[in-house]
């Protein structure tokens, strides 16, 4: 758990890939939420890393990219439910840029999976619990993020179709 | 270099138990910048606090990071110590090691490698924080009040008596609102003209006092303190210097339509002058109806001016004023009893609304104070039906508060000139506080001319015509249906908030209710208060409520202001809030567009944008969207946030990397 | 023991290249290869990518040549995209295009091969030929090709980097006033092309390495020769049919453009990322001449082998004085290129000059719109080296599914190292060594064809894809067999 | 080189690693003026103008040369050596064009992997051809850079400043020779440009009537000018057609790709993700489009694990 990518042995069953995430909480609704978790000492899962910003709106495509190059093997926004933003519309700024995101990280072989805006109101603990949970567990499905994955363009061909050229 | 203290709070028995201390205290102590790692029983405490504050001195500190509950619970005092101890308190980062790691993560290991990443973060982050200062902005006393009624003009003149510049902005052409179009008004039966007339007359003429007519408020931008208001002024079409409100144009003009004051009862011509008595005394042109509008070239009401005071090329005015304050005292408006067709209103003749029996009532009214038929004859039986509308889920809600007062009001009046032989009041319960309404009530009491029938439920009563006559029908307590013939039917229809009230409270980012009014506002204790900085709400614009309580709204209201913004004053701004990087800005405007608060500006020559710091309130979206990097977050800046990622990801070391500028040169 | 020298980098061309000549135990030339040391994957990242960005994606392959593959790639966006020009688009295109032509053949005349011929004693770069005894003309031929380079801006937005093709057109019209300009610059690109001319005939046919290279039978290649033809078999640059002519000037294939992969063969090499391509009907007989090899050449010599004539007079004038001063058509001296580049020159410069004449230059309608928003298309244009295709299969989406490109280059890398081997075989001679004399020698030789390293490093050979008209070959050049 | 005695001729060098010799245009297109500035240099390595060998260049002393300009990205291992040589010779190393600056056009191959066919066909048998790396670089990658010409290719006036500079002996390390500010602010369409518009959906330049006075984000046309560094004197959009961001990201702006989606995603009209997914859709192959010149210096796509030393 110390270190990105990495894999932990979970009592005495085989290792499991545990990723790391990095959550960029909306000060007014999910970190509350968090909060709220946390005073209902719910149980949740130790990969995620939060960043508490004033609103999900402020998360900057680039600090999400940043977060995958530094090696998060998935990134997720939280923010406040449509229509209840503390500044209005930032969180369907937020959601917008996810949608573009997506479509840029693809051929860079990040898969959608790993890059997520969800909804998490301030009393709302346990859809925090849920939604980091579940981000988790299909990150474990997923396994590590690769550095870079061929773009679906490619069409491989066996390696040995030309074994020799002229020399 | 960076001196950082971390203090690793235990929260009494709360942290520790799944985190292993020690072994975090082992960790942030090779943290680049650390300097002392402590750990504290309970920081929040007095002693913890103090413990802090000499710690600060003590280890020559210049950033502090706290290990503790979630910085909902305690940055803020944190922040205080900071700056009690010589340190500007945004110099502290607090990590949540409480609610997000050792209250959910079980697994001790793992709680403890979270917690470590957690203050890594925050170490990380704390080493980019900048000292911010709130800064203080002169403010403006100025006070706007929309509406010149009741409300509005007892504000005014309240705000004026202090020596604040007061603009009053009011959408028809005159002031003083509904009132001086009575004869006469409840408890006391004075005279409207007498009571009204002095203070308008003295608003007319007070220096401190700008009165807008025929205004709306287009635009409101700013903060308490600062707000600019953008005011639209429609043309008069009439020099109210030149005019002296005499009428010849009026005589002049061909065009007849409905009279606005006198609904149902009179026309006016195309140019004219509101109502007798109206102050001030000027005449209007009506573009909607005058035939120069429609293509035609009429210019009899031009001839006929003795003072050549029309003035046809006038144009709207856009005008923008600088104020602290805005009142809000926009009153009320009837609401149209068309609305239930059961009680005949607009089909039946005699059907008529209380506003329509006040102008017929009005001495200097279309009628002279006589009470008409519509065929011209005096009513035997008049029939007052109450709660037209109030106090029922599905229309108004709200009791209109005035309807039985007026009521009484209207009894003494006609009865007293014998307008009729006979009234009748249908109602579903009185409501009638103060002594004064009592004693009005009184006195009608013996009198066998008038009968109180009470109806089983409010806004229940139905009209029919019935041999010329109307049939005023509805069920009785006990459920049965009753019958009531009059000759006339005056209906009391519900208050509501003014017509322009939602479009107003979208302009002035404001909530009404379902009703119209600016009550989402109010409290138990503030009757004024409107839902936003600096924006207070007076009168019936508030709610239903009668002269007095008008009166006394636009009172408060100008209490409020007086006590909030002093001249001499200064207001504190917080400092976390974006700033535009003039040197990388390119004009784009892409963040313009985003800003909910319209704290961003562009400007020209050379394009470039500015962040008002007055509007802006952090949110960062813009920051978020720049394309060139140029607009900064204070306190969320991107160097922050990229340090406090990195160094959670185990990267910390590369903080440093995300300051420099340019990284792909000279690196 | 064998051993090898090394030209590294071989200078004044376009990109990175370098020659290594492998020398036997005795010290004599065994072999001597031209080899591509770089590589950019064109035709494998082109993948996915917006069909629409290929005329500006494409012309980074070569930024001495980004004309040529704008006007290929746009070409073949026509035909993915359904959709025919209007006139002026057309003529748009084809002013920008010849004038890219006269500039680019400028540029090598004074900048990369002049040098040899041209230059103040010892100095062999442009500086030196500004020195030299030719230096007036070429100031006045270098201010000339700076002015066609700035109609470029009217033309096509930019001479560095032209951004006017769009399929069914070009972005935007000419002026009016442009037109006057383009007139005006014309005449002057003609007498330029004619002085350059000039100066050849003086300095260049004069120059003793010239004549004795000219006239060196072992740069004396019978290969056959392709080149683009209209249908009266007049040379044609921006576009027609591919001809090819055997090495007696007989006509052995004429096909559309599209046809290009029943052809031409890519051969994969181990020592250049530079596919070579042959003739596919006649064979690959290893790196030698004569009708029965598949060798054939490309560029402005092999154009003037290919066609006809020359549609322009001075143009076509000065073709004939060649031809009957080098023995009749087809001329087979490998350093007859630079002659025939020059005439190239004039009859770019000429054809300017009448499409400046031509219907309505400034007529605004200069697009029309696609009819289908997928399939496949193919780009020809003579680039100034040689026959360019651009081939695309695009899918529904707009994005691009297969990328095949053949450049110039490719064409004639098999006689470029024909050339090297042959002239290290007499630079080196018996003594094992090279003298820097003689490496430039080697590096005139190849110089003739005025090769474009750029372009030929635009494939990622065998990373994915590979087509059947691709093959590997063993050392005798046999084709392998898969299993 | 503040205190150089302003007579001595600097020595220049020039070169290209993987580059398409767009930038030596750059060069010549000085024209007329090339001349007289190549005069007052004493240029000791420039392949496409010059002889001269790479035994030549490693006879120059270490710092011999005061400057050179580098254009092309990293591709091979050769590259790799031949840039440490130059940093190795030059006092000051100057990125010239997109390729060096930020991995230009060809690092859209780093988008597909490298596969081992390739090492097959060309590598340990072949007669020394230099072995391609990874992925391809920007020149920053592999050795410091002192200077920035951006551009694909650059505009001859910043090659001409910069080879001013360095004859009056004030190139600076540090400077970037553009704008310091995005394309925007010098574009002749920048006015026509209003903050609130919205695009329901992308349109693409060969669908669009390309209206040459209005801004291309108005026409609901993808153009980078806001997240790409001016100074190209606006070729492009001159020509009609919209930036694509070959002189790389303003400022602070680490990644074009991201500061690309910022801006874009703020220009999308869409409340639901269904309607966003509509509008992006016609957005064709974002990521070729937003990392077209720069994908190798980009966070993320540039990172580089995975590769040997």
């Amino acid at each position: 758990m110390e270190r990105g990518s990495g894999a932990t042995q979970s009592g005495e069953g085989p290792a499991v890939f545990e990723p790391v995430i990095v959550a960029f909480l909306c000060n007014w609704c999910a970190c509350e939420g968090a909060d709220a978790a946390g005073r209902a000492r719910l149980e949740l899962p130790a990969n995620v890393r939060p960043v508490r910003l004033l609103c999900s709106g402020r998360v900057d495509p680039q600090h999400v990219l940043e977060a995958f190059a530094c090696g998060a093997d998935g990134v997720l926004i939280l923010g406040c439910r449509p229509g209840e933003c503390r500044y209005r519309e930032g969180n369907l700024h937020a959601m917008k840029r996810v949608a573009l995101l997506r479509r840029l990280l693809g051929p860079l072989g990040v898969e959608t999976e790993r890059l997520d805006l969800e909804w998490v109101a301030a009393g709302e603990g346990k859809r925090y619990a849920e939604v980091v949970t579940g981000m988790v567990e299909s990150l474990r499905a997923l396994g590590p993020l690769k550095p870079q994955s061929a773009s679906t363009h490619t069409t491989a061909k066996a390696p040995d179709a030309r074994t020799k050229v002229e020399l | 270099m960076c001196r950082i203290g971390v203090y690793i709070c235990e929260c009494g028995p709360n942290i520790g138990r799944t985190l292993r201390l020690p072994a975090l205290v082992q960790s942030t102590g090779n943290l680049t910048g650390v300097v002392r790692v402590r750990r504290v029983p309970v920081l929040c405490g007095r002693e913890g606090l103090d413990f802090l504050g000499e710690e600060i001195v003590a280890q020559g500190l210049d950033r502090v990071v706290v290990a503790g509950c979630s910085p909902r619970e305690h940055e803020s005092t944190f922040r205080s110590v900071l700056e009690r101890a010589g340190l500007n308190p945004y110099m502290l980062q607090v990590a949540n090691i409480r609610e997000q790691c050792e209250w959910v993560v079980r697994d001790r290991d793992q709680a403890t490698g979270l917690a470590r990443r957690l203050v890594a973060g925050a170490v990380a982050r704390v080493r980019h924080h900048e000292p911010l200062l709130p800064s203080e902005i002169a403010v403006s006393t100025d006070v706007v009040v929309i509406g010149a009624g009741t409300a509005g003009v007892r504000a005014a003149l309240t705000l004026a008596g202090k020596k604040r510049v007061v603009h009053l902005v009011e959408r028809l052409p005159c002031v003083g609102g509904k009132v001086p179009l009575y004869e006469d008004v409840f408890p006391g039966m004075a005279c409207a003209a007498c009571v009204m007339d002095p203070m308008l007359d003295e608003l007319l003429h007070h220096d401190g006092i700008r009165v807008h007519l025929m205004s709306s408020v287009e635009e409101l931008l700013g903060f308490k303190g600062n707000f600019t208001v953008r005011l639209l002024q429609s043309p008069r079409y009439v020099d109210p210097e030149a005019c002296l409100g005499c009428g010849a144009c009026v005589e002049a003009c061909p065009v007849r339509v409905p009279d606005e004051w006198n609904p149902g009862l009179a026309e006016r011509r195309a140019v004219a002058v509101p109502y007798p008595g109206v102050l001030p005394s000027l005449a209007v042109v009506d573009p909607r109806h005058c035939l120069r509008w429609q293509g035609e070239d009429c210019r009899a009401c031009e001839e006929a001016c003795p003072f050549d005071a029309v003035r046809f090329e006038e144009e709207a005015r856009v005008q923008e004023i600088q104020a602290g304050a805005v009142i809000v005292a926009t009153g009320f408006d009837l609401s149209d009893p068309g609305r239930f067709p059961q009680y005949g209103y607009g089909r039946l003749a005699d059907v008529i609304t209380s506003f329509e029996l006040e102008r017929m009532l009005n001495s200097s009214g279309p009628t002279g104070g006589r009470v008409l038929r519509k065929d011209g004859t005096v009513p035997g039986h008049a029939g007052f039906v109450l709660c037209v509308g109030s106090r029922d889920p599905r229309a108004a809600p709200h009791c209109s508060e005035v309807c039985c007062r007026y009521t009484l009001k209207f009894l003494h009046r006609i009865l007293a000139q014998g307008a009729v032989d006979r009234a009748t009041v249908f109602h579903a319960g009185l409501h009638l506080p103060g002594g004064a309404s009592q004693d009005l009530y009184r006195a009608l009491e013996g009198n066998p001319s008038v009968h109180f029938v009470r109806m089983g439920a409010p806004n229940s009563a139905g009209i029919l015509e019935q041999n010329g006559s109307l049939a005023v029908r509805f069920p009785d307590e006990e459920g049965r249906v009753r019958s009531h013939l009059v000759d006339m039917a005056i209906l009391a229809p519900a208050m509501e908030g003014a017509s322009g009230n939602r479009e107003l409270a979208r302009i002035l980012h404001l909530e009404t209710g379902g009703t119209g009014f600016f009550d989402q506002g109010i409290t138990l204790l503030d009757r004024v208060e409107a839902g936003r900085e600096g924006v207070f709400v007076a009168g019936c614009a508030a709610g239903p409520t009668d002269i007095l309580g008008a009166a006394t709204g636009g009172q408060a209201a100008a209490g409020r202001v007086l006590s909030e913004l002093v001249p001499g004053e200064t207001l504190r701004l917080e400092p976390v809030t974006a700033g535009v990087d003039e040197t990388l800005c390119s004009g784009c405007a892409v963040c313009e567009g985003l800003c909910p608060y319209g704290a961003i500006e562009r400007k020209d020559d050379p394009p470039r944008i500015m962040v008002n710091r007055v509007l802006c309130r952090g949110c960062g979206t813009c920051a978020a969207a720049c394309p060139s990097g140029a607009v900064h977050c204070a306190h969320f800046s991107d160097g922050q946030i990229a340090a406090e990622v990195e160094a959670m990801l185990g990267r910390e070391d590369q903080g440093e990397r995300s300051k420099e500028k340019g990284s792909r040169i000279a690196g | 023991m064998s051993r090898s020298i090394r030209i590294d980098p071989v200078t004044r061309l376009e990109g990175a290249g370098r020659i290594e000549i492998h020398l036997d135990g005795s010290g004599n030339v065994d072999r001597a290869r031209f080899q591509v040391v770089d590589f950019k994957g064109f035709e494998t990242f082109c993948r996915g990518r917006a069909a629409e960005e290929m005329p500006t994606l494409t012309q980074k392959i070569c930024g001495v040549c980004p004309t040529a593959h704008h006007l290929a790639s746009v070409k073949a966006l026509d035909r993915v995209f359904a959709v025919k020009p209007p006139p002026a688009a057309r003529r748009i295109r084809d002013l920008a295009y010849h004038g890219f032509l006269l500039e680019d053949h400028l540029l090598h005349f004074l900048v990369l091969a002049g040098p040899d011929f041209l230059s103040h004693a010892g100095e062999r770069s442009l500086m030196g030929v500004l020195k030299g005894p030719a230096g007036r003309v070429a100031r006045r031929l270098l201010q000339i090709r700076e002015r066609v380079r700035g109609l470029a801006a009217l033309t096509s937005g930019s001479a560095l980097y032209p951004v006017f093709g769009v399929p069914g057109g070009v972005t935007r019209p000419l002026r009016v006033e442009d037109v006057t300009r383009i007139r005006t610059v014309s005449e002057e690109a003609v007498s330029g092309a004619q002085e350059a001319l000039e100066l050849f005939h003086d300095r260049v046919l004069t120059h003793p390495l010239f004549t004795e290279m000219l006239e060196a039978p072992h740069l004396a290649h019978r290969t056959h020769y392709m080149g683009l033809v209209d249908d009266r078999g007049v040379l044609s640059v921006t576009g027609g049919r591919v001809r090819v002519v055997g090495p007696e000037g007989v006509v052995y294939r004429e096909f559309d453009p599209e046809a290009y992969p029943t052809h031409l063969e890519e051969r994969v090499v181990s020592w250049s990322y530079m596919k070579p391509v042959f003739l596919k009907a006649v064979g690959w007989q290893g790196y030698t001449d004569g009708p029965q090899s598949g060798v054939y050449r490309v560029g402005p010599l092999a154009r003037l082998n290919a066609c006809e004539a020359l549609s322009t007079p001075l143009a076509q004038a000065e073709a004939e004085r060649m031809f009957s001063r080098l023995g009749g058509r087809p001329v087979h001296q490998t350093m007859a290129y630079h002659w025939a580049r020059l005439i190239e020159a004039l009859f770019a410069a000429e054809r300017m000059r009448e499409i400046a004449e031509e219907g309505d230059l400034a007529d605004p309608c200069v697009r029309r719109f696609p009819t289908r928003s997928a399939g496949e298309g193919t780009g020809v244009c003579e680039a100034p080296r040689g026959t360019l295709f651009h081939q695309y299969r695009v899918g529904v989406d707009g994005l691009l599914e297969d990328v095949d490109l053949v450049v110039a280059t490719q064409h004639n890398a098999a006689a470029v190292c024909m050339a090297v081997e042959a002239e290290a075989r007499a630079a080196v001679g018996s003594q094992g060594a090279l003298t820097v004399e003689g490496a430039n020698r080697v590096e005139v030789a190849f110089r003739a064809y005025d090769p474009c390293l750029a372009c030929a490093s635009h494939a990622v050979e065998g990373v994915e894809g590979a087509s059947d008209r691709m093959r590997v070959y063993d050392r005798r050049g046999d084709p392998l067999r898969v299993d | 080189m503040k205190s150089r005695p302003a007579r001595r001729r600097p020595k220049l060098g020039m070169t290209w690693l993987s580059s398409c010799g767009g930038c030596e245009e750059s060069i010549l297109d000085l024209g007329p003026d090339l001349a007289g500035i190549l005069g007052q240099v004493d240029l000791v390595y420039w392949p496409i103008g010059m002889d001269g060998r790479m035994e030549d260049l490693c006879k120059v002393p270490d710092g011999g040369l005061d400057a050179v300009l580098i254009n092309g990205s990293v591709r091979t291992e050769e590259h790799v050596e031949t840039a440490g040589l130059l940093r190795q010779k030059a006092r000051i190393v100057v990125a010239h064009g997109s390729c060096a600056h930020l991995g230009g056009v060809y690092g859209l191959a780093n988008l597909f992997s490298r596969e081992a066919v390739l090492e097959r066909s060309y590598g340990e048998d072949g007669p020394r051809l230099p072995r391609l790396l990874d992925r391809v670089k920007a020149l920053g990658d592999v050795v410091k850079v002192d200077v920035v010409i951006p551009g694909c290719p650059p505009t001859p006036d910043r090659v001409r400043e910069a080879l001013d500079s360095l004859i009056r002996g004030t190139l600076a390390r540090g400077a970037v020779l553009a704008d310091d500010r995005a394309l925007c602010r010098t574009c002749p369409r920048g006015e026509t440009r209003r903050p609130d518009t919205r695009i329901r959906r992308f349109r693409r330049v060969h669908e669009a009537t390309l209206d040459p006075d209005l801004c291309f984000l108005e026409q609901g046309i993808v153009c980078l000018g806001p997240v790409t560094r001016g100074g190209c004197e606006a070729r492009c959009v001159r020509g009609n057609l919209p930036c694509r961001g070959c002189f790389g990201p303003v400022g602070e702006v680490k990644d074009q790709g991201g500061g690309g989606v910022g801006f874009l995603a703020a220009l999308l009209e869409g409340a639901s993700e269904e309607e966003l997914e509509q509008a992006l859709d016609g957005l064709a192959d974002p990521t070729g489009l937003l990392y077209r010149y720069s994908l190798p210096s980009s966070l993320f796509g540039g990172r580089n694990e995975g590769e040997g030393p």
